[in-house]
């Protein structure tokens, strides 16, 4: 299978959207955290919440979209300590960030350990599987990639819209990116400068939690430790080469997806003759490339990382 | 009395070379005969310590693996000559209390690899792997010489994830093999098999056996059983007797280490002769597998 | 309510604060604890002896705490001038690559010459590796959190392909790890029968000295006015993009020793699981510490000693070994926030009764 | 006056730390009034409104407004929504503009329930049109505020008040960055809005404003409202007493000849994106015992000017000569070492490293000086010794040398920095908005020494956006705008005013 082949299969659209669906929710929530002026370093950790609470709670019986709102509150409730430590009390958001990172993930593996001491091979549930939309799905390749996906593809999807819609034809999207700006715009017009910076927050870190519950509840169907596997990280820098933009965030997770999908068929294909690592190694060079061409060009929130107090100049 | 017996890991127990020790140390407890306790994800760093607090503590005998620190466990076991180590080890034996161990199931591997072969349609095999390290090596070029000795057209594509635990990603890594033609998938990884099963082909299982987890999809699996070497173990430090021994062999299916497993509604009579005859000749040593601990490579 | 911050904390507040909150943290830890089922009183006891019960814990302690002080002190001298070095877990990995490809043999001289070069150029590994995020932030402003982010995972993919290749060590029977340092190169150990080694002895030099020349050196004097005010400093005629680029490749010299003291003073040859992520807990220790060289010290033996402790107990009382790291991230959030407290106060205004 | 209360501030107290920046201040406000709020810098001022407006918590006191029956009713302290309902709007001294949003955004901001998914931007574009219209203050409303002229974001800081049906509005130092012309179309746009009933608190510098379109003025000193007269009392001398307390001498000029250049531009350029950072082939020459002043409305250069001189920015085109040496390479370092002493605009920012001892930011410009460092470590003894004598001479008052610089009061911080540049020996210095902010006895003293300097032989280029301070301290006056210099020779500020407008009469 030469290149241009890989290209035009359906199959290999479908799974590049398959992997960037993690990508979209992470990058979406970071990307609400970054507008409103927080760094959310405590990404890694509560995509690994998420992936555990989210599956632990159907385990438990929930239901799948009852796992899906516990993962969502689970990473509201680490985006809340992040916000707090951040936003009123105005710590470092490099140090939370790790530190919530630290914590999420330590957490996260205490109890399902606590809870499963003894298992060998991890407990499954019944995932999301893929959907057949009864027209949609019979388009021509854009039925087979898109429509036969499972709903949390779709709804992290719709969150890209739900997200661009929000932050650009609502109010409550305009003083997001007011408080990213500046603060005292906002602080001025009588809104509050940490309700909505904590909101922020709380919702991006519900949506990076709900990027670890879909390799739980939909790419795969178990728990493993570690299996978040630096997903988190690599959103943090597809939010920069996104400038902060829904739209561009889903294609940057796109074409990483799409770089890791190629980097599979490819690796089979000359793995013989060059060592795996470099195309494993290739989507992280990648990301540093377009970070550094974007970076001349990106419209930082300009009050990114500065906190804010009240009553203070 | 019961024996005590501590395990050290450096991964999580649900990792499947791992959860096969935990398993025979866990029936083990449960029938009584030894106290067992266990550290998991124990960073390479910190396995001296590990190794040092449960001597002190008086554990009789400390199960794990050291493949990452085979010096510092030897000087370790050293210092403590009562205490027993059974260690999975490239290196040999050290006397008096430094035993090795090893998943040595390249036979059955070879076996399932001779089902795989007849039993592939498009005449090609995925293989997808965690890291390329020689246990693992040493099974997927033992499965693919089997394959190869059933169905000399066979070929074979390899792809190793770099991660023990990222099943999305393995899944991932299946399908693209699939694309690619693959219409049987030896499941080294958590999520390969689930990748046969979303696709409905099948797949060969590896150190534990997961057929009914998926049903119709796992036409074989080549079993890794360290029961006859832990018992072995624990009964030699029961009696007293514990020495310095390479237990590699009590892997070997001849003690009952490994053994194979097929599902015999998906694989035909003939090739199931075949591979008992195969088997057999094996059992009676006089058929030899190949170890080879070379990285696998794709078929080009 | 109103948060202000105190004009002069007092030394009591700078000294008493962070010990109270670690103490908080470890009071915390009795949640999980109790919730694992474990008696929380001997627990305690349990993890005061994981430390100091014996000669062997506390050196076990000290080894742990080793290379938590270069990557602290990398991520402390870093940060001084608001270079966000968040790749010291790489640079570890490129130092520990040095130190192998100089001393598994490459060169078989006496270790006077050996253990000198050995460090000298996984330093410089370590050093080059900072290098490139910095060029990158101070010629095409690409922001170094992300990039020093990027770099250690390819930085550690990097380290696996040569010990699949070029450094993999022949007698390894096919194991991805490299040849051992020679014998004369391994830096010597500091007590018979404890694997605690003169990393250490390095790294308490180090400390000082970044203590001593940020406070009295010109180039300290720099760094500091980069780090509070590159504005400023660059007003005045200080070359900021000049510092940043010097501390940042002592950063990554640094972080590289942290590779260089784990494989040449305790490991002996390099696998890729190296390091149990001691490049990001330094960032840890150095926050903890407040940026200060002699801090890092002792924050770095502080967080060493609660992993130890914590883990050891988890061991002893039969509760999952995840507790250590739940413990050390419950005393890294109660410290910042401990921090915020020496620093701040929360003033309650309480408004006039209004006139009716 | 006939008009009923609409507003009444009752023995307002706020303290910072040590600061105690309202003592007990009691104000009232009429329907229709104008009132302009007089004082010092540092009086309290912006702090009185702060309260008002609910950004600061009271530490004392109580606000009572009129409700739309009439009745006075508590407004609760410390919210600003609670300000905003109650018809209070509040134009600040310091931009509140969120520069990605666009005016309009800007202006709804806060104004619709923020969980709706729906904005009825038609309904609120027709609102602000219709005050645009009424009012004649006017901005365009789709570009983003960052893209606005300083004038352009004046005004929609005051659509935002107007927007939000503000019945009491604060003026924060409206005038600052406008033209003495676009000052008086403002006050009359406003003026027109009181006849329906709007009333206005206005805080400004400029007696003249106040004079001309307030109808009562309350003047606050160090934190005590120690007056209050009807306009049509009041005179400038009357006010300026009320303010200081006692009558201050001006530093007085005495008449000189320029000596040799110092500084000569010649046909500078600096391209930047951003308009008011740019200058055009700008040519000027400062001589030895020369005073040269540069007006200008801010953000018309200056700051570019200012940042070429001290070698922060690289000009695309045109020299520099500093005591007829041609500046090839110019950098912060290079232009200290060609003898610029510089005091920079903003002195937090710029001046100096806060965090850092009094000391150590004595000799931050210095440190290859001998007497600062040997073999790289710095001599502990002399930084100190340095410290103990400049303070001395320069009356920088503080918690002492050691102190973090921060601690600091503008004026002290201001002294630290003239200590720093005068002890150089300057050929030229570079005054930036040297006065702004210092209470009137810190501003005699920078006056004073920069006079001082002026007489030992150095020239100085004085920026500054108050006619005043230039007419009083220049020898000749350049005017900026929009990056470009003109010369100008008459001394009437109606002609300067003109120029700085960007009038070519
Ligand atoms: N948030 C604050 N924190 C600390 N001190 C403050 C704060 N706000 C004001 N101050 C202090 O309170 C005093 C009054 O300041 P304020 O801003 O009210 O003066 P002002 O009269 O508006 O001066 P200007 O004419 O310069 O605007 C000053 O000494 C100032 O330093
Ligand atoms: N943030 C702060 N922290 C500590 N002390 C402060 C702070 N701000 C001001 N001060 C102290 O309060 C006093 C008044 O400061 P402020 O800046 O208000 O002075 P000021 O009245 O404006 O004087 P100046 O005319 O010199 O500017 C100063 O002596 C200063 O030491
Ligand atoms: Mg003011
Ligand atoms: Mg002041």
């Amino acid at each position: 299978m030469d290149i241009l082949q890989i290209l035009l299969s359906e199959s290999f659209w479908a799974a590049s959207l398959r992997i960037a669906t993690p990508l979209i929710f992470g990058v979406l929530g970071a990307l609400l955290c970054e507008k409103s002026g927080v760094l959310n370093l405590g990404i890694e950790g509560i995509f690994a919440a998420g992936a555990m609470c989210g599956w632990m709670a159907v385990w438990l019986g929930a239901g799948l979209w009852g796992g899906v709102l516990v993962a969502a509150l689970a990473g509201a409730f680490f985006g809340l300590i992040h916000g707090i430590l951040t936003v009123p009390l105005g710590l470092s958001q490099h140090v939370s960030g790790l530190g919530v990172t630290l914590f999420a993930t330590s957490l996260s593996y205490f109890t399902y350990r606590t809870a499963l001491p003894t298992v060998t091979s991890p407990p499954r549930i019944e995932p999301f599987r893929a959907l057949d939309i009864p027209i949609l799905s019979d388009i021509p390749f854009l039925g087979p990639v898109v429509f036969q996906q499972t709903a949390m593809t779709m709804l992290a999807l719709a969150m890209v819209l739900l997200v661009w819609y929000v932050l650009n034809r609502t109010a409550l999207g305009v003083a997001l990116q007011a408080v990213g700006d500046n603060p005292d715009s906002v602080d001025a017009q009588g809104l509050s400068v940490y309700g909505l910076r904590i909101g922020a927050v709380m919702a991006g870190s519900a949506l990076m939690a709900l990027g670890g519950a879909f390799l739980t509840m939909s790419a795969f169907d178990a728990f493993f430790f570690g299996m978040v596997n630096g997903r988190g990280w690599i959103c943090i820098a597809l939010v920069i080469f996104a400038s902060w933009r829904p739209g561009k965030a889903l294609l940057g997770a796109l074409l990483f997806g799409a770089f890791d999908a190629l980097q599979v068929r490819l690796q089979t294909e000359v793995g013989a003759m060059v060592p795996g690592q470099v195309f494993l190694m290739a989507p992280y060079v990648l990301s540093i490339i377009a970070l550094v061409l974007a970076a001349r060009r990106a419209e930082y929130p300009r009050a990114l990382l500065t906190p804010w107090f009240k009553g203070q100049r | 009395g019961t024996v005590k017996v501590a395990a050290i890991y450096t991964l999580p127990v649900e990792q499947q070379w791992i959860s096969r020790i935990h398993l025979a140390l866990n029936a083990a407890k449960d029938r009584g005969e030894i106290d067992y306790v266990f550290s998991e994800n124990v960073a390479n760093t910190d396995y001296e310590r590990v190794m040092r607090e449960y001597a002190e503590q008086g554990v009789q005998l400390v199960v794990g693996e050291v493949f990452g620190l085979e010096r510092a466990a030897r000087k370790v076991a050293a210092d403590y000559p009562e205490t027993g180590f059974l260690m999975g080890s490239s290196f040999g034996p050290v006397a008096p209390n430094f035993s090795v161990f090893d998943n040595w199931i390249h036979e059955p591997s070879y076996l399932s690899g001779m089902v795989a072969g007849a039993s592939t349609e498009s005449n090609v095999i995925g293989m997808v792997g965690g890291y390329a390290i020689p246990e693992v090596n040493r099974l997927m070029n033992a499965f693919m010489e089997g394959a190869r000795a059933t169905n000399p057209e066979v070929k074979f594509l390899v792809n190793f994830i770099d991660s023990w635990y990222d099943p999305p990603k393995a899944k991932e890594s299946a399908f693209a093999m699939m694309d690619a033609g693959a219409d049987i998938m030896f499941a080294e990884r958590f999520g390969v098999a689930d990748a046969a099963v979303e696709r409905g082909v099948k797949a060969v299982g590896n150190v534990i056996d997961t057929s009914a987890d998926y049903p119709n999809t796992i036409l074989t699996s080549a079993l890794w059983h360290m029961e006859p070497t832990i018992d072995r173990a624990i009964a030699a430090v029961a009696g007293g007797t514990f020495e310095a021994a390479d237990y590699g062999q009590y892997s070997f299916m001849g003690y009952g280490g490994g053994s194979l497993v097929v599902d015999e509604s998906l694989v035909s009579a003939e090739v199931l002769a075949e591979v008992e005859k195969t088997e057999e000749s094996i059992m009676e040593g006089m058929f030899r597998v190949n170890v080879n601990d070379d990285r696998p490579v794709s078929d080009k | 309510m109103r948060i202000e911050p105190r004009n002069a904390p007092s030394r009591l507040m700078t000294l008493g604060v962070p010990v109270l909150s670690a103490v908080i943290a470890l009071a915390l830890a009795a949640i999980p604890l109790a919730l694992a089922g474990a008696d929380i009183t001997v627990a305690y006891g349990e993890m005061v002896k994981g430390v100091f019960g014996s000669m062997f814990a506390f050196s076990e302690m000290l080894t742990r705490a080793t290379p938590l002080m270069f990557t602290g002190l990398a991520a402390a001298l870093a940060f001084r001038a608001k270079l966000w070095n968040i790749g010291a877990e790489g640079q570890l990995y490129l130092g520990a690559m040095a130190a192998v490809a100089i001393g598994a043999g490459a060169v078989d001289i006496p270790g006077i010459f050996l253990i000198p070069l050995i460090i000298i150029l996984g330093a410089a590994a370590g050093a080059a590796g900072m290098a490139v995020p910095a060029l990158l932030k101070t010629r095409f402003g690409a922001d170094e959190v992300v990039t020093t982010l990027l770099l250690n995972f390819i930085i550690l993919i990097f380290v696996q392909m040569m010990l699949e290749g070029a450094l993999k060590d022949p007698m390894g029977l096919g194991w991805p790890q490299s040849a051992p340092i020679l014998d004369q190169g391994m830096l010597p150990q500091l007590m018979p029968r404890m694997r605690m080694h003169s990393g250490l002895i390095l790294a308490l030099v180090l400390a000082g000295v970044a203590q001593f020349m940020l406070a009295r050196s010109v180039w300290g004097f720099r760094l500091r006015a980069v780090g509070e005010n590159a504005a400023a400093a660059r007003h005045a005629g200080i070359g900021v993009n000049r510092s940043l680029f010097g501390v940042a490749i002592l950063s990554g010299g640094l972080a590289g020793l942290a590779g260089v003291s784990e494989v040449a003073g305790l490991k002996g040859y390099l696998t890729a699981d190296l390091s149990p992520g001691f490049g990001y807990t330094g960032i840890v220790v150095a926050m903890l510490a407040g940026l200060s060289p002699v801090g890092v010290v002792i924050s770095a033996l502080f967080i060493a000693s609660v992993f130890v402790g914590a883990d050891s107990m988890s061991r002893a009382m039969g509760v999952s070994s995840y507790l250590a790291d739940l413990v050390v991230a419950m005393s890294l959030l109660c410290v910042l926030v401990g921090g915020f407290v020496a620093r701040y106060r929360i003033t309650r205004s309480k408004p006039a009764a209004r006139a009716a | 006056m006939t008009q009923p209360k609409i507003l009444s501030l009752n023995a307002l107290s706020k303290r910072f730390g040590s600061v105690v920046a309202n003592d007990s201040v009691s104000l009232e406000l009429h329907r229709g009034e104008v009132l302009a709020l007089l004082g010092e810098n540092g009086a309290g001022k912006t702090t009185l409104m702060n309260m008002l407006f609910g950004h600061y918590m009271p530490d004392g006191g109580s606000i009572d407004v009129a409700a739309p029956s009439g009745d006075m009713q508590p407004l609760p302290l410390g919210h600003p929504q609670a300000a905003l309902s109650a018809g209070i709007g509040m134009v600040h001294q310091h931009f509140t503009l969120a520069e990605n949003l666009s005016a309009l955004d800007n202006i709804t901001l806060g104004s619709e329930p923020l969980f709706s998914l729906r904005r009825d931007r038609a309904g609120a574009r027709a609102k602000v049109q219709g005050i645009m219209t009424r009012t004649g203050l006017t901005a365009p409303l789709d570009t983003p505020v960052g893209k606005l002229s300083v004038g352009e974001r004046q005004r929609v800081e005051i659509l935002k008040a107007l927007y939000r049906d503000a019945r009491i509005l604060v003026l924060d130092e409206p005038t600052a960055v406008l033209t003495p012309q676009e000052a008086d179309t403002l006050f009359e746009n406003i003026g027109a809005m009181t006849r329906d009933g709007l009333s206005v608190i206005f805080i400004s510098h400029k007696l003249r404003e106040v004079l001309a379109f307030s109808h009562r003025i309350a003047v606050l000193r160090h934190g005590v409202k120690v007056g209050e007269i009807a306009t049509s009392d009041a005179d400038q001398r009357v006010i300026a007493r009320m303010m200081v307390g006692e009558d201050t001498p001006t530093p007085t000029r005495a008449a000189m000849k320029p000596g040799a250049p110092v500084l000569a531009l010649s046909g500078l350029g600096l391209r930047s994106h951003a308009a008011r950072d740019s200058l055009t082939d700008v040519n000027l020459t400062v001589h030895a015992h020369e005073i040269l002043g540069i007006a200008g409305v801010s953000g018309n250069g200056q700051s570019a000017l200012a940042a070429v001189i001290s070698g922060l920015r690289r000009p695309d085109s045109g020299s520099i000569q500093v005591d007829g040496v041609e500046i090839l390479n110019p950098d912060p370092k290079v232009m200290i070492k060609a003898g610029v002493g510089r005091i920079p605009e903003d002195r937090h920012h710029d001046g100096i490293v806060g965090a850092m001892s009094v000391a150590e930011n004595m000799i931050i410009e210095r440190l290859d000086d001998p007497l600062v460092q040997t073999n790289g470590l710095l001599n502990r003894h002399a930084i100190a010794a340095n410290a103990k004598t400049l303070s001395q001479s320069y009356d920088v008052r503080g918690p002492g040398p050691d102190a973090p610089a921060r601690l600091l009061s503008g004026g002290n911080i201001q002294k630290l920095i003239l200590a720093r540049v005068f002890e150089q020996n300057a050929r030229l210095i570079l005054a930036n908005q040297p006065i702004r902010g210092l209470d009137m006895g810190a501003a005699a003293e920078v006056s004073r020494r920069l006079l001082e300097a002026r007489a030992a032989g150095a020239g100085v280029l004085l920026i500054s956006e108050d006619l005043d301070e230039i007419l009083g301290l220049a020898d000749r006056i350049m005017v900026i705008h929009d990056g470009q210099l003109t010369e100008i020779s008459s001394r009437n500020r109606e002609d300067i005013g003109l120029k700085m407008a960007g009038e070519h009469t």
